[in-house]
Formats: C-alpha cells, structure tokens, sequence
C-alpha cells in the first residue's frame, strides 16, 4: 500500500477544526453539561426531582419521557443498521455511502438509550451489576437490556469496525497525528482481492445475522408493553410490528437529516448524491405508509371495542389531555406523507423538501411513542384510580436534551477522525 | 406447604381505612405510600345512588404480572403464595408496577428518612425515639424472611425501589394476622392458609360466592371477595387520599 | 484452521445463548422461588458473552491471517 | 493481534466487573443506596419486647389499645381484644395517633405569653413550678372575690369526669360544657322524657327495623359509644336480616347499608317524626298498655293545659271505676274520650295528641320535608308494622315485650327545632311501645333515671340578675351551659339582665376559636377575660390568641380513666396506663390539678381537691384517699380499683387494661322488667311543665323567640333560617369524617394524608347550574336571617350525587392555623355558622343549620 505525501488532507476535513464545527461541539457540550447537572440533581434527591409518580393512588406514570426515548432510540438504532446492513444483503450499491452514518447512527443511537434506561432506574448502579447477574428472560425487559442493548451494541460495533478497514487503511496512508488509529483499526487490511471478498462474505453474514436479531429484539420492545394484560392501550398484538415499522421510519428519517448535514459539512455532494436521497424518501415514504396502516388499524380496533377502559383511553388520546399530541403526530405524518407522496409522484426529489419530512417524522415518531408510553399509565387503570397526571419536569428534558447533545457530540467528533462517508472504490490503487 | 389468601367481605366494609393506617404504622411506609388502600366509591344519580367500599391490598396473584416482567427476579413469588420484593435486588425500573393492573406498587422517589410526614431530628424526642426514623420504627422489618433468607419486609424502605404490601410477612412468620386484618373494627378481613380447611379463610369463604379483581386479565389473585362486585365501569373515587409526593 | 475456529465460535456463541436462555433461567417456570433466579449466578452473563463470541466470529475469521500464507 | 487481545480484554472487564460486585458492594448497597446495614445497632443490640395496655386518647369511648414497645420506644397501637368495646380492633385514629405521641411540636414546656392577646402569640418557656405558681395566684385572686367568676371549660371528657368535677366543685367554680355543640338538647329531650342521659339507639342484638335518622353510620359514633362498636353491632343485626331506612339529605354517611334512603330536607326531622306519628296513630299501630301504664299519656289535662290533680297526684280516668283515679290505681286508664272532673271538662293527653298530630300527615310532610308522601307513609306502615305490638319475647329467661323497632339519632338535636324533634322521634317509638322493650328503643346501657328526670320538671323561671349562664332565666328555663350564650352575654351583659361577668378561663383541652360556631364572638368575649390559662398537648388557636398561660398535657403517657368499657351488653371498666414516660416536660392532667388545687391552697382537709377526688369516685373508708397527703395518680387509681372490689388494684389494669365484670341482666338492660319498671320514672309523653315554663316566661315578659318551643307536644313551626333572602337558596350541614376527631386531630399527618382537606359537597346538577366544575374553588357564603349578617368561606367543590340538590355539606373539620402543618388545609364550616337567637334551640343548643348560596371564585 502506497503511502501518501505529508501535507496531502486526509479525505472528508478529518482533523479540520472549523468554527462551524467548534460551535456545534461547543453547543453540543453545553447541552451534555446540563444534563449531566440536571442528572446529579436527580441522583441526589431521587426521582422525585422528575415529574414522575406512581400508578394508582399518587395519580402519575412511573414511566415518561426517558422511557419515551428509550424506545424512540432504541427505533433509530434499529432504522440506521437495518438499513446498513440492507445494502450490503440487497446489494443497494446506490445506498452504500450512507452504509458508515447508518451503523454509526446506531451505535450513538443505541448508547443514548441504554444511558436513558440507566437514568430512569432508581438505582442505576445496582442495574448495572444486576442485571448481568440476574436477568430473566421471562421479563421482556430482558431482551431489551441484553439482547438490544448489548448484543446489538456489540454486533454494530463489530459491523462497523469491519466495514471501517478498507477505510482506516486508505487514511493511514497519509500521515497524521491519527495514523496509529487508522493502522490499528486496519489491522493489515491490505485490500487484497482476497480480503474484499473474505470482507464481503464476513459482512453478508454479519448483515444475515444482524437483520433478524434487530426484528427480534425491536419488537422485544415492542412487548415490553405489548403483553401488558392489565394496561389498557397496550395489550396489543399490532404492537410489535408497529413498534418495528415505527423504528425503520424514525431510522431512515434521521438518516435522511444525517445525511444532509453530513453532505454539507463533510463535502460529499458527489458520493451522497440526490439519487441516494430519492432512494431514502422512496423508503421512508414505504414505511410511513405502512406505519400508517397500522397506526388505523390500532384505532379502530380501540375505538370499537366494547372495554370502557380502552374507549376512555381512545377518548383521552383523541379529543382529551393527549389530542394536541395525538393529532400533532398525526399531521406530522400525513404532512410528511403527502411531502414524499408529492416529491414521488412528480419524480422531483428535493433534498430540503426531505429533510424536512425526516424531521417531521422523527416529531411525529417521539410524539407517538410518548402517546405509547404515558396515556395507558394516567388514563388506563381498570380500578376506578382517580385520573392520573404527568408534566415532565425541566430536569428531565434537560436529560433528554443531554443526550441529543451527546449523540451530536459523538457524531461531530467520529466525523473529525474517520470518513464518515465511504470513500470511493476507486482512490484505492487496484491489486496494491 | 400453607397456602395463604385473603377474604374481603364487601358487606361488612365500612371504609374507615383504619387497616391503611395499621398497615403504615406496621410497616413504617412512608407518606404516599398505600400498601393497602380503600377505595371509596359511588355510582348512579341522585336519588339512584350507590355508595360502596373496596379494600385492595396487593393481590398476590398465582399468575402474578409484576414477577413476570422483572428484569432481575427481585420480585418474586413464594412457595407460600406470598409475592414479596427483595430489597436488595430490586434496581427500580419500576416495570412490576406498569404491569400490575391493580396499582399496588410503590416506587421510593424520596430518601424515605425524609418523607415521613414530619422532621423528627428535633433533639427533644431523640430520647424517646432513640434517633430512630420515624420514631415508631419497626425493627423487625430490617430481617430476612422465608427459606431463602431475603430481606423482604421492607425495613427501612430504600430510595429508588420499588415495594407493597407484603401481608405483613413479618408477622405471619410469628403467626400472627396481617395488621390490617388485626385492626379492621368489622372484621370485614379474614387471612389465612387455604390448605387448612379449618383456617379463618377457609372457613370464611366456604359456601360463599366469591370473586377476584379483574379476573379478565388472568393474574390469579390471592385475594378473594365476598359479596359486592367488581367496581363497575362507571363508579366515581370519592375522598381519594392524599397520594401525590411532592418534590 | 480459521473456518474452523470461526464456526466453532458461531456454534459455541449460539450453544451459550440457548444453553442460558433455556437451562440456566428456566422460562417455564412461571411461579415459584426457583423463577425469580437464575440457576447460575450470571447466567445472562454467559448469554451475553454468547452473543459477543457469535459475532466475535466475524473479526476472527477477517483478521486471523491464512495460515497458508500468501 | 493486539485488536483480538483488545477485544478480549474488554470481554474480560466485563466478566470482571461481575466478580468486582462483590468488592464494590458497599459502594452499590452501602450507604451510597442507603440499603444495607442502614441500622446496625439496631440489628445487634439485644431488643426487649414488651406490651403496655392503654386507651385510645383521640376518641370518647376510649378504646382499649396495646402499645407494643421495643427497648421501651413505643413502635404500634393495636386493639385490646378483651375490651367489650374494641375486640381487638381500631378505628383510624387508634394506629394513627402514634404520631401524635412523638409529635416534635406538641408543647413542651409549660409557656408564659409574651406579647399582647388577640394575636398569634409569642411565648416564652417556662418552668412548672412557676406557671403553676402564675395560674394558682389569679385563679385564687378571682376566687377570693368570687369563685363562680372563676370559669373551666373541658372539650371532650376523656374517661370518667372525675378529677375535672372534683377540680371545680373543690374550686367553686363554674364549669362549662361543650355539649350544646354536641347533643346536649337531645339529651335534655330524653332526661325530661324517659329520665336516661342518651340519645336513640336501638337495641342492635334484636332490632329488626331501623329507621338510622341523620347517624352517620360509616363516619360517626352513636351517644355511648365511638364509631367501632355501634357499627359492628349494626353489621351483625343486618346479617340476622335488619333492615335499615336512612333519613338523612347525605347518603354517603350510611355507606352501602341503607336499604332505603329518604333524602330530607335539613331541619324539617320534627316534620317527618310527627308525620310518621300521624300515621302510626291512624293505621292503629299504638301500644294502648305501654301508653297507658308507663306514660303520661292517659293523664287528664284541663283546658289550659294543666294536669287534673287530687291532693297534688295527677288523675287518669278509670274507664272500668267511670271515674278519676291515680294512675297507680286505677285499673283500666282510658286514652281517649272527654270527661268532666269537678265540674270543668278535661281530656286524657293521648286524646289531645290524637287531636294535635291528625293535621300533620303524610303529604303536609312531604311538602315540609322534600320527600314522598307515599314514601313517608310506607314508611311509618313499615315502622309500625315491624313493632309488633302486643308480642313478647324471652330473654336469659324472663319474658319482655318484644318491639324489634328503633331509631338510631345522635346529632339530630343540633337544629333549631333539635330539643323538640328528638322528643317527637322518640314519641314515635312511643306510640308502639318500643322504649325499654326487646329489639326496641334504647338510650342508655341501663334503665339508671337521671336527676335531671326531675330537675327539669322543676325548673324555677327567676328574674334577673342572672348568673352569666342564664340558668333557671326567662331566656332558656332548660339549659346546659352553652358556651356560645355565654359568650354573647359577656359582650352583652345587660341586655341579659347579667352583672358579674367570668374573669378567669381555664382551657382544658378545648379550643372555642375553632370547635365552636361563630369565630367572632368568641374572640370578641375570650378578649374580655382577664386571664387564660390551658391545659393542652398542642398549642390550640384558642391558646394562641387568648392564653396567658399553656401548661402541656401528656397524651397516652398518662394514667386517666376509670373508662367505661360497656357495650351495652357486657359490663366492663377500663383504665388508661401510660405507655411510656411522659414525652418532653408534658405531665398527665391529674397532677397538674393536685399541684395547681396544692398551689390554690385547695388540696387538702374537707372540701378540698381530694375530699372532692373521695366523693366523685364514690371512695369510702378504708379506700379513700386521706385528705392529709398528696397522692400520685396511680394511687388514686389503686384506690379506686380496689374499691371496685379489685384485688389486684391499679395493678390488674396495668397488666390487663380491663376488667370485665359480665354480661348486662336483662334486668337492668330492657325497662319493662327492671324493678320498678324504667327505673319507676313516669314516662312523660305530655310534658305540662314545658307548658307551664311557657307561660311563665311569658309572664316575665321574654319574647316569643324564647318560649314558642315550650310546647306540651312538639309542634311543628317555619325555620327562621327559611326567612334568608331567596338567594341564600341551600342548607349547608356539616358531619363528621371517621378520620378526623373535632379541630384536634388537623395536624396528625397520617390522618391527615387519609383526609387531607376542606370541601364543598355538592349535587353535579346543583353545581352546574351555577357554573361550578368538579374541583372549582367556590365561595360558600350564609345568612343570618335574623341580623342580616352574611360570612362566607372559600374551599373547593366536590361532587357527589349522594346529597340533595338543594343542600351542600362540609365536613366539620379543619379551620386550624397554629400549627403549621394544619395549614392550607381549608377552613372549617364552623366559621359561617351563627350563634344566637333563631341558630339554637328553646333550650340553648346550637343549630348547625343555615342558609347559603355558592358561587365560583
């Protein structure tokens, strides 16, 4: 393998400290920074620093926003490295310089909710230890402590590692003060012929294993609330699929933002091009048609049902406490929906017109899962409790906002040591 | 093997609640926290109007939900029937209480030494309550219950955990009734062991009609009702408690 | 050698995982004290240790040179 | 291969970190989690359990309680199960009040106040010595003018009044009851009529037919007993097949035991009794023997009223002699028919009656009322029907007649017309012969006629001056003591015809300012007194504002009693023992009085503080206390008990609470077969001497507002609170939660969390019409239909469909401000209520009736 010139840059600004970049870290930081003070606050009085209660006589939810965006995390997670590794099992070469942000995404993704889980126990230290010497697997909780969040973690850290090689070896061409990183991370990948196709044949079978690993633990998600008997809005069977389908949506939607900024900033208009953004809003515009279609057919079904309980729940959800939620997802969607419907129809594919349907569904998808996790708790109790309440505290969107901080924050500084867009086939000299 | 439950005979309750206050001072739960609760209800129009009572203690069901779904087994279900929380176990997720249909589950929000209704560091009555909060802190909540030796009872009660009534296992270990059933003033409460035929509950519940909370959702409960019915669809709370734990 | 190596981690990885799931935490009993714990302490350890070592497979069977040689 | 030995490196912390738990424990369940080990003195210091019987110290019947002690810290309250009363069991408050015991802002010290009255006060700490020393030196400058200016007010007697009565009557002061704001007038109605100190109830173990008038069955207690034993007698009549109609405009206080409810409209139960009466009487249902035999009721009354009299004996007429005769005599006294004795006409009084109650029917009722007429009639049919006049029964051997009907009504005095309505319900059960009978109507535990039987057919109607009590005044000829008047005549002396006014106050345990109706006169008249001195555990409003002097009171750590432990069944006497040492510098009341009688110079010799302590606990030789040396109260007590015929003494109470002396003979219990029958009082069902102070009042020339309820039979009249302004459109009521005792349980945060605050019960239907919502803050404004004068207080609306549309109730709690966790709990209802002409009865008790409208704040 050749070695580069000193002085030659290493691909995508690597290593370029730029204001834009330093204002985004430093906001990001700040971010991070309250919510790690908003975090100690809690840890130091309790939970009851949160707008949390329990069930039943204390009129609360016993679980909110952070469960809200364990899930809604645990979904990007899920959207990012599906779809990675979707490219890599169907061949969407189009698709492969978003193949990295997608097993990036996840990995962030998959950090911020485990530390979202550990900021809603009441003693995460104890969950720590615990739940690696006790977990259950009756408990659905099991697979989404371990089977999402530490098998997933570890299988997209292997993907992205693999799949990183070819890269790492390309920059540790050109010196830099990162070279013994990309040396390291390339472990003597040469990219031999042989090792293409033994990489390619190594990530079929990670994508392989992968694929159905993420189905099975995303809808483990799903059941965590799904096989609730005694919470009406819950009991579902629709709730697994919905919750997948809800994932892959608020995935490619993010991705989709992702990849934008990542196109301005990193300077990649040419590898991620419009035709990667029309295959993104093709897919999205899929997914947000079939989320939809379960979405209705949740509905009716609670509005039909004879149970008082869940026709109350739907009441709440529809026309009380919950509709400026409810039907603000709801618009979210179907504006995103008739954005990419629109944009597909005319074959015009825009990519701010994208971007803002990304976003609008990543709103939508976090309003829904909020209406997912809190309603059933305040307004599904089968005892005749009083209405339950909850308002999140401050503190608790300062967590959240900590954690969006920190994602941003891993993001922007992967970005400044690796390429985070794939480099091209054809800056590697054949058969070197 | 005993096999405990309890019989609540709705046409004897009044509502006076005196159980949920014998069960706080038994087991020293902290301001909030029902391990036992009476609901008071009422139902129709005026002049149709229907005035009724339900005791809900924690269920203790056979097929219990909140054991399913713990992540760590800190709840768990005793050979006796008991459903008991292991305080050293448990890491509070707090999934037993979205599972449980019946809202017995309490979560500690608050260090519980400073959520017992009053500051009792006050120097005066150290020597009285021998710097024990609360004052009528009972020790016999800090011991380990049942073969497997777990601390169960409570004592203490920790910050960041979940717990609910226990049936008073520290006192039917001794043999003794739950303090609720003790105290009630119309015996409108009767525990026991089902596999003795001769036991208050066995006894009580023979020949009678009864039914179980929201049987519908299979949970099994261990708490049987006489007389009355399930609450139905369009029963009103009325004097609810004072439950919400302020900041 | 490195086929080898690879599947045996593969099978290895997936024998802990249903070995733990199944035997060690014992799903199917639903009452009881014996539910509330694993038989081995650890065993979601040893679970996940599996999951680790199926897709640790992965990095061996890239990174382990041919022992042929090129 | 330094990534694969990475990789396995971190692999290896993971399993490491596993292994490490074991290290890191206390980090993760020390005392960072506060889990283990958070009290490991506790866990290995040897600890001694031991049990202490005491008595309950919130309610009146002084349940039995065993307080479990570890290392002597007192660690639950639970019932005694051989007390007659309790069995074991507790209401709310029994646990509850354990907080109480430790409570950090009881008083600790004795307090001398530093500011000036009329404020929240400003105290200073002081020791016993001398505020002893302060109280005994006004009280003995009052007492050496005047020892009736000297005034002592009790809220609620805890056990048997003795070492208070024995602390005024050695003083020669004036006591004050609190039982006009309780059932005093109901009482006074049954003491005059039947000679027992009750009010109704049945006779639970036979009833068969309960007409629960105004009792709030869930929440309150009955006139003997607390809220425990009246409802568990109550539960095993309905079990037996009971049925019970629940006269009362709130529903919720009889919970899911009404079998029929009739909604009335409050104040108008004199309506609906004479109503019942009208038709018992036209149906037939009437014991002609029990009427004629053991009442009044054959009696001939002249034209003006009077009795027809032979040498001072009052005449019946003897149908079988046709001819007047004493009822002892006679053998056959007619009810009905018109005679002439002497040459002037008279007629027995069951013929005036019958003549009287025929206007009052059904439907004049239920007009009155705001019920059914049907409803009513039915009723009553039910009622009589259910009597069974004419049969018998066998108890324990001795046959008595047999009336499984009764009415259970504690409070229903506390309304303008009280002293007459409860003398009308009780009439009713009258009519069928019911009182004293099997499964009939009851008042007291035993068939023991009170003096007041005959002092209040002898009432002497004097002219002024009167004493500041109005006692045997033209105002109110019958009257216990009603601290209310007492307050308005202080600010009015003259218009009373009143000269000496109260100087000094000794509070023991009550608090005016709150418990009592009508704030402002009692903060204007509590101004007035020279000095204050209370005896209390907590600092009460009242103290706050008025006291000069607060000495504090222990609470269970005290020996109190004798309590009687009488279920109406089974005869007992209990005794409170301490349950641990007095908290802080607190002391039981019995040695505040022995200091503050020693320091008054009162304690010893005859007539002294302990000759009075020798007579109200009814202590002979070789029992009694010598009247040379000051006793502890356990002493007092060892005495007493081995008066009793206790051989063990004070001692078989400190071991066993109790002291069960045996079931109640059917004897003593039914009035038919004690010996005389019902104690040998006549029963007055023609009450002439009401008749008689009427006109005598008259003649001294009060106003009508004073003698028109001095009627033989109760007769029915408009309310004054009817005359309000029409906007005034609801009757507010006000009752009792089971969670709360008075104004002196506010502050006890478990009870407290149970029933945290004020509220405004209210019809959804009632509520709408006036724009109110669930949980609204509302204004609740009255009308003293009288002055004209208007109060108003803010809480929040609750709906319930479970009260009359026309009426609105609040509990009668809360309103306490001088602790601070009592605070933003509400007001109390008390605050809008009115004292004076009009808002009591004929006989000074207060109404808690009045007229209100609601609007949003």
């Amino acid at each position: 393998m050749s070695a580069n010139a000193p002085g030659t840059p290493l691909p995508q600004g690597i290593g370029r400290i730029t204001p834009g970049w330093l204002t985004i870290v430093g906001l990001a930081a700040v971010a991070v920074a309250l919510g790690i003070y908003a975090y100690s606050l809690e840890a130091s009085e309790g939970l009851v620093a949160t707008g949390l209660r329990d069930l039943g006589t204390m009129g609360g939810a016993t679980w909110g926003l952070y469960v809200t965006f364990v899930v809604y995390f645990g979904g990007v997670a899920f959207g990012g490295v599906t779809l990675a590794a979707l490219i890599r099992l169907l061949r969407l070469d189009e698709l492969r310089p978003i193949g990295r942000l997608g097993q990036l995404l996840t990995v962030v993704a998959l950090l911020l909710a485990a530390i979202a889980i550990l900021v809603d126990l009441g003693q995460p230290l104890r969950g720590l230890v615990n739940l690696f010497l006790y977990a259950r697997p009756q408990s659905p909780f099991f697979g989404t402590f371990t089977i999402v969040l530490s098998g997933y973690l570890f299988a997209s850290l292997v993907y992205l590692y693999l799949d990183g090689r070819r890269d790492a070896a390309i920059c540790a061409r050109t010196p830099s003060r990162l070279r013994w990183l990309y040396r390291l991370w390339a472990a003597g990948y040469g990219d031999s012929p042989g090792e293409r196709a033994r990489h390619r044949r190594a990530s079929f079978w990670l994508a392989v294993a992968i694929v159905p690993l993420l189905v099975v633990a995303t809808s483990t998600l799903g059941f965590v609330f799904g096989l609730q008997a005694g919470r009406p809005g819950w009991y579902s069977a629709v709730q697994a699929p919905a919750f997948v389908t809800l994932a892959g949506v608020s995935g490619v939607g993010l991705l989709i933002v992702l990849a934008a900024v990542v196109r301005r900033v990193a300077g990649s208009e040419d590898r991620l091009g419009l035709n990667v953004f029309r295959r993104l809003g093709g897919l999205l515009l899929g997914l947000v048609l079939v989320y939809l279609f379960l979405l209705a057919t949740e509905l009716f079904t609670a509005t039909y049902t004879g149970e008082v309980v869940e026709r109350r729940l739907t009441e709440a959800l529809l026309w009380g406490e919950f509709a400026g939620i409810f039907w603000a997802a709801l618009a979210f969607f179907l504006l995103s929906l008739a954005l990419l419907l629109w944009q597909a129809l005319t074959r015009r594919w825009s990519i701010p017109l994208l971007v803002v349907a990304g976003l609008l569904v990543n709103l939508a998808a976090i309003g829904k899962r909020y209406l997912i996790v809190v309603p059933s708790q305040t307004h599904g109790q089968l005892l005749p409790y009083p209405e339950g309440s909850y308002t999140p505290a401050l503190g608790e969107f300062a967590v959240i906002a900590g954690l969006f901080g920190l994602g941003v924050l891993l993001i922007a500084l992967f970005m400044k040591v690796f390429p985070i867009v794939e480099l091209p086939e054809e800056e590697v000299p054949a058969g070197a | 093997m005993p096999k405990y439950a309890m019989a609540v005979d709705l046409e004897r309750c009044q509502g006076c609640r005196a159980c949920v206050e014998a069960c706080k001072v038994e087991n020293n739960t902290s301001q909030g926290v029902f391990w036992m609760h009476v609901f008071r209800l009422e139902e129709g129009e005026y002049p149709e109007t229907r005035i009724s009572f339900l005791p809900r203690p924690c269920q203790h069901c056979d097929n219990a939900p909140c054991v399913k779904v713990c992540p760590v087994g800190a709840r768990y279900k005793r050979i006796d029937g008991l459903v008991l929380t292991d305080y050293e176990r448990c890491i509070g997720c707090r999934y037993c209480e979205v599972a449980c249909p019946y809202g017995v589950n309490f979560f500690n929000w608050k260090q519980p030494a400073e959520n017992y209704y009053m500051d009792w560091s006050d120097p005066d009555i150290q020597p009285a309550s021998g710097g024990e909060v609360p004052p009528y802190r009972n020790p016999e909540l800090d011991g380990r219950y049942g073969s497997e030796q777990k601390q169960v009872a409570g004592g203490g009660h920790f910050r960041g955990i979940v717990e609910k009534c226990t049936f008073c296992v520290q006192r039917i270990e001794k043999g003794l009734q739950p303090a609720c059933v003790t105290v009630c003033p119309v015996q409108a409460l009767v525990f026991g062991d089902l596999e003795d035929q001769e036991s208050p509950v066995s006894t009580y519940l023979r020949g009678k009609q009864s039914f179980r909370l929201l049987e519908e959702t299979g949970t099994e409960p261990r708490v049987h009702y006489i007389g009355g019915r399930t609450p139905g669809t369009d029963v009103r709370e009325i004097e609810p408690v004072e439950g919400r734990v302020g900041a | 050698m490195r086929n080898v190596l690879t599947v045996l981690m593969v099978v290895v990885g997936f024998a802990l995982q249903a070995i733990s799931y199944f035997a060690l935490a014992a799903p199917w009993v639903t009452t009881g004290v014996a539910s509330g714990e694993p038989r081995v302490v650890g065993a979601p350890v040893l679970f996940i240790a599996g999951v680790v070592l199926v897709f640790l497979a992965a990095v061996v069977y890239e990174l382990l040179p041919e022992k042929r040689g090129r | 291969m330094g990534i694969t030995r990475r990789r396995f490196l971190q692999g290896s912390a993971l399993a490491g970190a596993a292994a490490g738990a074991a290290a890191g424990q206390r980090l993760l369940f020390g005392e960072l989690e506060t889990v283990v080990a958070a009290h490991p003195a506790l866990a290995v210091a040897p600890s001694v359990e031991d049990f202490v019987p005491t008595t309950c110290w919130i309610g009146k019947q002084d349940c039995g309680i065993i307080a479990r002690r570890i290392n002597g810290r007192v660690i639950s309250l639970a019932g005694q199960p051989e007390h007659p009363l309790n069995l074991g069991a507790l209401c709310p408050k029994g646990p509850a009040q354990i907080t109480a015991l430790y409570d950090p802002n009881r008083v600790k010290t004795p307090l001398i106040r530093t500011n000036a009255k009329g404020q929240s006060g400003t105290w200073r700490r002081a020791s016993w010595k001398e505020a002893i020393d302060l109280v005994a030196a006004r009280v003995k400058e009052t007492r050496d003018k005047d020892p009736k200016l000297v005034l002592w007010q009790k809220g609620r007697s805890k056990a048997k009044s003795f070492y208070d009565d024995a602390f005024v009557n050695s003083l020669g002061a004036t006591k004050l009851g609190h039982g006009t704001y309780c059932s005093d007038a109901g009482y006074r109605a049954l003491e005059y009529t039947i000679g027992l100190t009750g009010v109704l109830h049945p006779d639970f173990r036979e009833t068969r037919y309960l007409l629960s008038w105004g009792w709030n069955i869930t929440n309150g207690g009955g006139n003997k007993f607390c809220w425990i034993t009246w409802p568990r007698q109550m539960l095993e009549a309905r079990e037996r097949g009971m049925k019970i109609v629940q006269i009362d405009p709130r529903l919720r206080g009889a919970g899911p035991f009404a079998d029929r409810w009739l909604p009335i409209r409050p104040g108008t139960d004199l309506a609906l009794a004479l109503a019942f009466s009208n038709v018992l009487v036209a149906e037939g249902y009437v014991d002609g023997e029990y009427l004629a035999r053991y009442t009044n009721a054959a009696t001939l009354v002249r034209n003006d009223g009077t009795l027809v009299r032979v040498d001072g004996v009052p005449q019946v007429w003897d149908a079988a002699a046709d001819g007047p005769a004493p009822l002892e005599t006679a053998s056959q006294p007619a009810l009905d028919g018109a005679y002439t004795v002497d040459g002037m006409p008279a007629r027995p009084a069951f013929e005036l009656y019958r003549e009287q109650i025929a206007s009052y029917t059904p439907e004049w009722a239920a007009d009155v009322c705001g019920l059914a007429a049907d409803e009513i009639r039915g009723v009553a049919i039910e009622f009589g029907r259910n009597a069974r006049i004419g049969s018998t029964t066998v108890v324990d051997g001795v046959r008595v007649p047999y009336r499984p009907v009764g009415i259970a009504a504690y409070h229903m005095s506390q309304q303008e017309l009280g002293f007459q309505a409860v003398r009308a319900m009780l009439m009713m059960t009258m009519l069928v012969g019911a009182p004293g009978a099997v499964g009939g109507q009851m008042a007291d535990t035993s068939w023991k006629i009170d003096k007041n039987y005959t002092a209040l057919d002898e009432v002497e109607v004097k002219d002024p001056p009167y004493g500041y009590t109005l006692k045997s005044s033209r105002y109110f000829p019958i009257n216990s003591g009603f601290p209310g008047m007492v307050a308005k005549v202080m600010l009015d002396p003259r218009r009373y015809g009143v000269e000496k006014l109260p100087e000094v106050m000794i509070t023991h345990y009550v608090n005016p300012l709150v418990s009592f109706l009508s704030r402002r006169e009692f903060i204007e008249s509590y101004a007035k007194f020279k000095f204050v001195a209370d005896i209390s555990p907590w600092l009460s409003e009242t103290a706050d504002y008025f006291a000069d002097v607060v000495l504090p009171a222990a609470t269970l750590e005290k020996y109190e009693g004798p309590s009687s432990a009488n279920d109406q069944y089974t005869d007992a006497v209990a005794l409170r023992v301490p349950a641990m040492a007095p908290l802080f510098e607190s002391r039981g009341e019995i040695d505040i009085y022995l200091d503050l009688t020693e320091a008054v110079g009162v304690l010893y010799g005859e007539g002294g503080y302990l000759d009075e302590l020798n007579k109200s606990l009814k202590l002979e030789p070789p029992h009694a206390l010598p009247l040379d040396k000051k006793p502890t109260p356990r002493e007092i007590f060892d005495h007493w008990a081995l008066a009793q015929g206790i051989e063990q003494g004070v001692s078989h109470f400190e071991t066993k609470g109790v002291y069960v002396k045996g079931p109640l003979k059917p004897a003593k219990r039914y009035g038919y077969v004690t010996d005389p029958p019902f104690g040998g009082a006549l029963h007055r069902f023609y009450g002439e001497s009401l008749l008689r102070y009427r006109n005598e009042m008259q003649a001294k020339g009060a106003e009508e507002v004073y003698w028109r309820d001095y009627t033989p039979f109760p007769t029915w009249r408009s309310l004054t609170m009817d005359a309000s302004p029409a906007e005034y459109d609801l009757d507010l009521i006000s009752y009792k939660l089971i969670e709360h005792k008075q104004s002196r349980t506010g502050f006890m945060p478990l009870l407290a969390e149970l029933a945290p605050r004020q509220r405004l019960d209210i019809n959804p239907r009632t509520a709408r019409e006036r724009g109110i919502a669930d949980g609204d803050e509302v204004w609740v404004e009255s009308q003293n239909a009288v002055t004209g004068e208007t109060r108003r207080v803010r809480t929040r609306a609750s709906y319930t469909e479970a009260i009359r549309p026309d009426t609105v109730g609040m509990p009668n709690h809360f309103g306490l401000w001088a602790d601070p966790r009592a605070r933003e709990r509400g007001p109390s209802p008390n605050e809008i209520y009115y004292v004076g002409e009009g808002y009591m009865t004929n006989t000074a008790d207060q109404s808690f009736l009045v007229k209100v409208r609601v609007s949003r704040a």
